[in-house]
């Protein structure tokens, strides 16, 4: 087993090629690249939702209502008469910014507890972990909607911030944990030593040896999360605990009376909740891909 | 109105489950009801509720003094009341009540349990909740001369004193019951209504036998009932689609309507009727720049109340174009006359026109605001979406906020927002009910837009004490001008109730209240 | 491609002359090829290479890694990793049977009765659900269909074969509960089950202490020889190769490049790569030269081999021939082949210079009086506590590993103290403490004078200059984030000794040239340059801050020979350049001996002996450094047949539970009650020798 | 062993004191409370007296480090209060639902892992191969619909196709069986997709890893019969890790069900949960998340326990 594991080596590829590690990756993840693709168009769609949308997604029309997907409202119209279509385009954006925005918190914060844990050990450690353990022991929704319970709604550049922090609290102690994990085996590793035998300072070693070599189980868990993050977002919003109408949301076209309509507009349930699952699929194939990618482990 | 058919003559009805013949069927006893209740009761104490949720759950078993005679709204019928008496200057109301009326628990009832019941609700004991003091202050005494005549002395005259004796929420209790624990209602069901308590499953359904010992003979027809909890509408609809709930006596809306007829055909009987229930729209005159009248006057003005009406009443309960008074009803104000009042002109781009222009003039033409509003799906979401969307046109920004029901109240009474989503709940059309949420802010906290006027005050009050109609009627109306004219806040539509229940179920009676008519003695399952 | 007749010759194997008389041999390799489907390209992993293995014969096959040595018994097991490995070409003959024509069911029932497998990690190779009774009786259930009773009678007899004397405890047991050692008996046993008559061994002792190798080969040979079991060793260790093969086979990039009977390959090796192999290895029995001999460069990508001779590249005797095609193996001798086409120059002896007499370096006694010393160590402790069940803040069962005991030595000036120990002997510990990356838990370390036992971090920073440290592992010992030039060129810049970031990369160039690198590679990433190179990295990190003392743990043994001989001599030459100090920690003790001017020898946490180098050679004290050095296998068939067959009994204990009195008792020849009772107290007895038993 | 159990049920207690502490002060930053939203119900008239006096029998007018000391030793007693919505005890109110809750989890604990076992082992066997790929898909699937959708779905399929629903009210399975199962095996389909793709994914992967593991390739050159290999060498390594995640996930379906049950109209525990937090019923949200704290970190004992009882290396570690 000798010539394989010598000519898989261990470090990830580097930063140097990037053009090669696309068409790696595209190479050896098809699926994964796939997915990329699906979360582009949505960001895409998400950034130009004025172009891209062929309706206000916010303009009522009586005259409209309950349509049957056709040529001029591609996903049907909805009890208002607003275009489900463009509604949808629009509420990739309300499910980007609050995933990208709290899955970038929980991670980070998350990653940063945890080589802070991993690095100083002894008592900083404990204590990170004993609060970790109790934020662990809620099911992250429970946490979401005690967050969401606690505080107030405090709207900030049309975002609702405490929905954020409602969706990015349960993601600390996960991502913490993993990077914990991944920080105390790069605490012992001999370049760390050896950064500590130069006498270099805790600081340079976390943010300049140890944060960079945890970046891979970072990305592969904020992409995770990504997932998670729209996941939770559409369950507060379907329980109507998060966004709140007219603001375009996946989850929330789910609430309210798109129930009410199993017989007359199935379309009303069947296209939001398409968006919400190829969303959550592409980022969780993504985040699948890249570990396998990142994770040599099982490279052959 | 009602009232001053009291004041032409002593009317006495002696009503006891008569059957109309609208019901052209001899009536079949026994069965189970299984119906849905769209909300789940705190506690069974109808002394201590604002909500329908607890009068869908205890009305069954108990009774009133009088009662709404559902088959001839508003009139007035007895229920304990054998037969009644007012006084001509309205100072004095004597009732006579049934005898051989027994408590569940087997004691009889006397004059001392209604005496008891009423001293509970207009002077509570400490502890005792007990939202109805102010309507019943007027009542000076309460005599008991024997055990079935119960003597009610005023202090003040209130021209709508027997419409409040037929308030739904006035369950007559056991003076034994309270002497015991002036609380034992809110967990322990003592009545003398149809149904003996069953059992109350948390968060499921509550259950009642027939009473066996109903002084109303004959009745009730059905064995029992299942009042099933269903929170979530869609749950609602698929069990009443499924033939697993017979009805739902609050009301649906016009989407669930719909689906339920193309499901069930001819299964399923829809009866319809405008609601004593509407939103309201208020605008909080301590913030600017609300405090200025122009900027809520444009807001009202670009409000299409009747393009509204056309849509939302196609996909919520929303529907009537009307004024303080429920439309329809005959102290209401009658849509032409509606038509001259700020925010209910027909021309729409006339009115957002001018509305555009007093922005203006008040120099907010890009005004952005919070609309506070609850989160519930019906009608609250709709008329938030639909408010934002008219503002919208006249450039206008409305971020719709909606909050669950606790932090939502908090928000109103800290004063903390700008304008508010309210809603008006009535059992009844007379107006000392309905235009008492519009008196200034420190005699009425309801009144979200915390105003100051002491004129609405004064015509409210002189019309109280009013007996004649017609002046009556101008006093109403001045006073529906005055708040539109000032703009603090507005319906924005009243509600429309859709019940529908299968066929199979008889002998229930459709009312502009979903308040009323809850104690199910006559209904019976053609089966 | 390769000489279909090489393979039919048979050689006389020196100890079953029985079995090889017969017409056909056991094993019949033939051309084989196995290639592997990776991400990065199709790996040609064995190319072309044919064997013969006799009944009853010991045969090695000996190689680098990478050279496709562990491949190819893989693939005669039909073991090789689906779906990426295959098998292109070739025949594996059995008794005459195609064992790469065989259905699955059939191989499978070959497996484990005919051809039985022991591996490298007996940590990880048994099963750790499964107690080692149910692991041993398996193949007797499957392939002798024997009844409970019976196979427990079997495991029992196994058992006591491999030398595990109470056996029906451990049969109960799991294998975590088992020491290395005694894993590897047990996967023997397991071998063993149901008579076999060919065993492939891979690496079967490489993960184990010297002591255990001694055990675990000596067995291995002793049941061969008495079951007549053919024995396939796949090593790298040409020590163990003169101890115990008949027949040797050499393996370069994919090929066998020399094939022989072991004095051949040893004492008249016929291929550059074999000879240079051998002389890049420090040893024991042969007096200290003053530079290894190395072979320069890397063996050649697999995924696209060179077209002529493979080791052509690092040939210091290559021809435009051999650059343009390869050359096949060949008799040159009877049973003797190469493939080497100037073999017949190297038999007449004309190609291949003799290596000249080692000369007398000069002695670790003249540096020292040269100075005071640079580093002083006196009695030092490190215990570690650990939890023993739980953890957290809130556990209160806590054990204590004494990993250093007691520990005292200096190092002058210029000086090389090598440090040598089995696997938890304390001797890493000992220098990440001296390195300050562990708190002592007592005694004091002094530098330059200086007394740093309690210098924290800030403190620290000035005297860090001065102590630098090299790092086993290549792989990990740089940051793969970090360009080679950034990992050198930050010390320059933490401290502040360039100006500019021109003058960084002067000096990163030239501190890259000092260590035999290139200046462009200074833009590469550690994963894209080879093991050597990486710790010719990690000592020029260590050179930038120009410390006068340097840790260097254990920084060749991750390395294979070829290219530990390069490293090893640029350690020489940096020392002898710049005045270095180190303190070389290692548990190979030809490799300490080679480079150290003083040696210690650690057992369990303590120092056993101390003295110069060529007194502990030859005149060690401690009956624990005679164990060591007894145990160290040599590479030289003749030496080897001429030591008696010796093996130091029994396991290291734990650390966590050390024996009472001297802590080598359990295991020592010649301990006694006394041993047992009292911790002996290090003894000076001779100018330069201190040692620490009761009995020297 | 008992010790063991001992000294992890002791550990548990600061951790559950952290739960209780984090969860009164959070719920306590927001003002409004369950007393108005009781006492006005559909809106209506109710004065700040009757407020006050309904606040200070509930004991909400009490300073807040009184009331968080009350609430301390109710837990210390086990006593977990009364909800201020019903005005029972908060015990009661959970364990009327617990019941039903508790079904649909074993119920899709039951179906996740025996759809998983064979899916992740097949997975993971015919790695690379579109069985393979079919089954990432199909598992990530499974962690990609939301479970209440995927249960709306399945009400309007069974709304479409047989016109048929579920019952409505929950009767015990002891009481009617079939009654219960038609009730209970959706909304256990709904959630169990998402668990069994958990589980799935997690068998692949160690098992993947386990098939990577030296003694798997001692196995094989003992000549043990490949099945043998899978069942006996790979497989009963592979679920120890599976075990960790069947546990943990059975003790997050309770939070999972919060979304589903509403879809379902189930009276459950996730209802109940959804219901005082739109009230405000502190009490009762302060029980609910203590008890679903501590019935995950009792799941978590259980499974420290199981791999103690399934993994040697611990049992005589």
């Amino acid at each position: 087993m000798t010539a394989i594991t010598s000519s898989a080596p261990t470090a990830p590829t580097s930063a140097a090629r990037p053009r090669g590690v696309i068409r790696d990756f595209i190479n050896q993840q098809p699926l994964g690249a796939l997915s990329f693709v699906v979360i582009l168009s949505m960001t895409i769609a998400g950034i130009f939702s004025e172009w891209v949308s062929p309706y206000d997604p916010l303009h009522i029309d009586f005259a409209a209502i309950l349509q049957p997907p056709s040529w001029e409202h591609w996903a049907g119209t909805d009890a208002y008469g607003r275009d489900i279509f463009s509604r949808i385009i629009y509420g990739a954006r309300t499910a980007l910014v609050i995933s990208l925005t709290s899955s970038f918190l929980g991670s980070t914060i998350g990653a940063i507890l945890g080589i802070a844990s991993a690095y100083f050990g002894g008592w900083i450690d404990d204590w990170i972990q004993r609060f970790m353990d109790i934020l662990l022991a809620f099911p992250i929704i429970v946490l979401a909607l005690v967050v969401v319970a606690a505080l107030k709604t405090a709207v900030l550049f049309g975002i609702d911030i405490n929905l954020i922090v409602a969706v990015a609290i349960p993601i600390i102690p996960r991502v913490c944990r993993v990077v914990r994990a991944a920080a105390l085996t790069i605490r012992v590793m001999p370049y760390v030593d050896a950064a500590r035998a130069a006498g270099y300072s805790d600081s340079r070693i976390i943010f300049r040896h140890m944060a960079p070599n945890v970046v891979a189980p970072y990305l592969i868990m904020f992409t995770a999360f990504m997932a998670q993050a729209i996941l939770l977002e559409a369950s507060l919003s379907f329980l109507g605990l998060g966004v709140t109408e007219p603001t375009p949301a996946w989850g929330l076209m789910l609430s309210g009376n798109a129930a009410d309509f199993y017989r007359e507009a199935p379309w009303m349930i069947l296209f939001p909740g398409l968006a919400i699952s190829l969303a959550v699929f592409a980022f969780n194939l993504f985040g699948d891909s890249l570990r396998d990618y990142l994770d040599p482990r099982f490279k052959v | 109105m009602k009232s001053v058919l009291g004041f032409a003559g002593l009317i006495a009805f002696a009503l006891a489950g008569a059957i109309t013949p609208a019901d052209a069927q001899q009536p079949k006893r026994g069965g189970t009801l299984n119906f849905a209740i769209s909300a789940e009761t705190p506690h069974y104490d109808c002394h201590g509720s604002e909500t329908y949720a607890t009068l869908h759950f205890s009305a069954p078993f108990y009774s009133t003094l009088v009662r709404f005679n559902l088959k001839k709204f508003p009139e007035i019928e007895g229920d304990l009341a054998e037969s009644w008496t007012i006084a001509p200057d309205l100072m004095t109301y004597t009732f006579k009540l049934h005898q051989n009326v027994k408590f569940h628990d087997g004691t009889p009832l006397t004059s001392n349990d209604v005496k008891a019941t009423y001293d509970r609700m207009r002077a509570p004991a400490k502890g005792v909740v007990s939202p109805r003091q102010a309507t019943f202050a007027d009542i000076g005494t309460i005599e008991t001369p024997d055990a079935n005549t119960v003597v009610f002395k005023m202090k003040a005259v209130n021209a709508s004193m027997i419409e409040h004796f037929a308030s739904p929420w006035n369950c007559i209790y056991s003076a034994k019951d309270l002497a015991a624990d002036p609380n034992s209602p809110r967990t322990k069901i003592n009545g003398t209504g149809p149904y003996v308590f069953g059992e109350h499953v948390k968060g499921s359904h509550v259950t009642g036998r027939r009473n066996d010992n109903y002084f109303k003979k004959g009745l009730p027809y059905l064995d029992g009932f299942r009042g099933v909890f269903t929170l979530q509408a869609a749950a609602m609809l698929n069990a009443v689609q499924g033939g697993q709930l017979l009805g739902e006596f609050r009301g649906i809306s016009p989407a669930e309507r719909d689906r339920l007829v193309a499901a069930m055909g001819d299964k399923i009987r829809i009866e319809e009727e405008s609601w004593t229930l509407n939103l309201l729209v208020a605008f909080n005159v301590e913030k600017k720049p609300f405090d200025d009248v122009r900027v809520r006057k444009a807001l009202l003005m670009s409000i299409d109340r009747w393009g509204g009406s056309a849509g939302l009443s196609k996909i919520s309960t929303l529907r009537s174009v009307g004024g303080l008074i429920r439309p329809g009803s005959p102290l209401a104000t009658p849509p032409e006359e509606l038509m001259k009042l700020p925010g209910y002109s027909k021309n729409m781009a006339a009115s957002r026109a001018e509305a555009r222009k007093l922005l203006t003039e008040a120099g907010v033409p890009n005004l952005k605001f919070v609309l506070h509003n609850r989160n519930l799906a019906q009608p609250y979401t709709p008329a938030g979406i639909f408010l934002v969307d008219q503002w919208r046109q006249i450039g206008v920004t409305a971020d719709h906020k909606q909050y669950d029901t606790a932090p939502y109240l908090a928000t109103l009474n800290s004063g903390n927002y700008e304008v508010a989503i309210d809603f008006s709940n009535l059992f009844m059309d007379d107006s000392t009910l309905s235009l008492a949420k519009y008196l200034s802010f420190d005699r009425s906290p309801q009144n979200l837009s915390r105003a100051i006027d002491r004129e609405l005050d004064k015509l409210y009050d002189a019309h109280v004490r009013e007996r004649d109609v017609g002046k009556r009627k101008a006093m109403i109306q001045a006073f529906e001008r005055r708040v539109f004219e000032q703009a603090y806040q507005q319906p924005i539509l009243w509600w429309h109730r859709i019940v529908p229940t299968h066929k199979v179920l008889m002998g229930w009676d459709m009312s502009p209240s979903h308040n009323l008519g809850a104690q199910l003695e006559t209904v019976w399952l053609n089966q | 491609m390769l000489d279909q007749q090489a393979t039919a010759r048979t050689a006389a194997p020196r100890d079953a002359a029985a079995a090889a008389s017969t017409a056909t041999p056991l094993l019949a390799v033939e051309d084989l090829h196995v290639q592997f489907d990776t991400s990065r390209g199709v790996v040609h992993a064995v190319d072309g290479i044919s064997y013969t293995v006799n009944r009853g014969e010991v045969v090695a096959i000996v190689g680098e890694s990478g050279c496709g040595k562990s491949v190819s018994s893989l693939a005669i097991m039909g073991l090789l990793a689906k779906p990426a490995g295959k098998v292109t070409k070739g025949r594996v003959l059995f008794e005459g049977r195609d064992l790469l024509k065989l259905s699955a069911d059939d191989m499978r029932a070959i497996r484990g009765r005919e051809i039985a497998m022991i591996f490298q990690e007996p940590m990880t190779s048994l099963n750790p659900v499964l107690s080692v009774g149910e692991q041993i009786k398996e193949p007797l259930f499957i392939h002798l269909k024997m009844t409970e009773q019976e196979a427990q009678a079997r495991a029992l007899e196994l058992l006591q074969l491999v030398g595990i004397t109470d056996g029906a405890r451990r049969l109960e047991q799991f294998p975590h509960q088992l020491s290395g050692g005694m894993r590897q008996r047990v996967m023997i046993a397991i071998g063993l089950a149901c008579n076999p008559k060919l065993i492939i061994a891979d690496e079967p002792t490489t993960a184990l202490d010297v002591t255990i190798q001694a055990q675990i080969l000596e067995l291995m040979k002793d049941l061969s020889r008495r079951l007549n079991i053919a024995l396939i060793i796949i090593t790298h260790n040409l020590g163990v190769v003169a101890r115990y093969a008949d027949r040797v086979n050499v393996m370069y990039a994919a090929h066998v490049i020399e094939n022989g009977t072991a004095d051949d390959i040893f004492l008249r090796p016929l291929h550059p790569y074999t000879i240079g192999l051998m002389r890049s290895v420090p040893r024991l029995d042969l007096p200290r030269g003053i530079k290894l001999e190395t072979i320069e460069g890397l063996p050649p990508d697999l995924r696209s081999p060179p077209l002529g001779c493979r080791f052509a590249p690092r040939c210091p005797y290559r021809l435009d021939a051999c650059i343009q095609a390869d050359t096949m193996l060949r008799d040159i001798a009877p049973g003797h082949g190469t493939a080497c086409i100037r073999a017949d120059e190297i038999v007449a002896g004309t190609l291949v210079q003799a290596l000249p007499p080692a000369k007398p370096v000069a002695t670790a006694a003249a540096k020292e009086a040269a100075a005071e010393p640079i580093l002083k160590v006196e009695g030092m402790r490190k215990y570690f506590t650990v939890p023993l069940s739980g953890s957290g803040v809130f556990s209160s069962k806590i054990a204590t590993v004494k990993a250093v005991d007691d520990v005292s030595f200096t190092i002058a000036p210029g000086e090389t103290l090598g440090l040598v120990g089995e696997s938890g002997c304390g001797k890493t510990t000992v220098g990440r403490t001296v390195l300050k990356l562990e708190e002592p838990t007592d005694g004091t370390i002094t530098y330059t004078g200086v007394d740093i036992t309690h210098r924290n971090a800030k403190q620290m920073r000035e005297l860090r200059r001065g102590i630098q440290v090299i790092f086993q592992d290549p792989y990990s010992s740089l940051n793969p984030r970090m360009t080679v030039g950034q990992i050198i060129g930050e010390p320059l810049r933490v401290y502040k000794l360039v100006k500019d970031k021109k003058e960084e990369e002067e000096r990163v160039a030239g501190l890259l040239r000092q260590v035999g690198l290139f200046d462009y590679m200074a833009e590469r990433y550690p994963h894209q340059l080879s093991g050597g190179q990486r710790q010719r990295v990690g000592i020029a990190r260590a050179l930038a801050l120009e410390p006068r003392f340097i840790v260097c743990d254990e920084p060749v043994s991750a390395l294979d020979v070829s290219i530990q001989g390069q490293i090893i001599n640029l350690l020489e030459d940096l020392q002898e350049r710049l005045n270095l100090s180190y303190l070389f920690i290692a548990h190979d003790l030809a490799v300490v001996r080679h480079i150290s001017d003083r040696v210690a020898v650690m057992y369990l946490g303590r120092i056993a002996e101390v003295a110069d180098r060529d007194d502990l050679y030859a005149d060690p004290k401690h009956p624990y450094t005679k164990a060591l050095l007894d145990a160290a296998p040599i590479p030289d068939p003749r030496v080897e047949r001429a030591r008696a067959p010796r093996a130091l009994k029994g396991e290291i204990p734990s650390p966590l539970n050390p024996p009472s009195g001297c802590v080598f008792h359990t295991r020592c020849p010649i301990a006694d009650e006394h041993c047992r009772r009292e911790i002996p107290q290090v003894r000076q007895i001779g100018p330069r020798h201190i040692v620490a038993c009761h009995k020297a | 062993m008992l010790r063991y159990t001992l000294q992890r049920l002791l550990m548990t207690i600061p951790t559950l004191i952290g739960v209780a502490v984090l969860v009164f002060f959070m719920l306590r930053v927001v003002p409004g409370d369950v007393v108005e939203v009781k006492l006005r119900g559909d809106g209506g008239t109710v004065s700040q007296e009757v407020i006050d006096s309904e606040r200070k029998r509930l004991g909400l007018d009490k300073p807040l480090i009184y009331q968080f000391g009350d609430y301390m030793y109710g837990l210390a007693t086990l006593n977990l209060g009364t909800s201020m919505w019903t005005e029972r005890p908060v015990t009661e109110e959970i364990s009327l639902r617990l019941e039903l809750s508790l079904q649909v989890a074993i119920m899709a604990t039951i179906f996740a892992v025996l759809l998983a076992i064979p899916l992740g082992t097949t997975a993971a066997l015919m790695r690379g191969t579109w069985v393979d790929y079919v089954v990432r898909i199909v598992t990530i699937g499974g962690l990609s619909i939301p479970s209440f959708w995927f249960g709306m779905l399945i009400m309007m399929g069974l709304l479409y196709y047989w016109n048929w629903l579920p019952p409505i009210t929950f009767t015990p399975i002891y009481v009617d069986p079939i009654a219960n199962l038609t009730q209970l095996i959706w909304p256990a389909m709904a959630v169990g997709y998402r668990y069994c793709a958990v589980v799935a994914r997690m068998i692949r992967s160690s098992l993947l890893e386990v098939l990577n593991e030296d003694y798997i390739r001692t196995a094989r050159a003992k000549g043990v019969f490949e099945k043998i290999v899978i069942s006996r060498h790979a497989l009963r390594n592979a679920l120890l890790p599976a075990i960790t995640v069947i546990g943990i996930e059975f003790a997050f379906l309770i939070g999972g069900l919060v979304v589903t049950e509403q879809v379902f109209n189930l009276n459950g525990i996730g209802k109940l949960f959804v219901q005082s937090v739109s009230r405000s019923d502190f009490t009762l949200i302060q029980g609910m998340v203590m008890m679903l704290a501590v019935f995950y970190i009792f799941v978590n004992l259980v499974v420290d326990l199981l791999y103690a009882v399934f993994d040697p290396r611990i049992r005589y570690g």
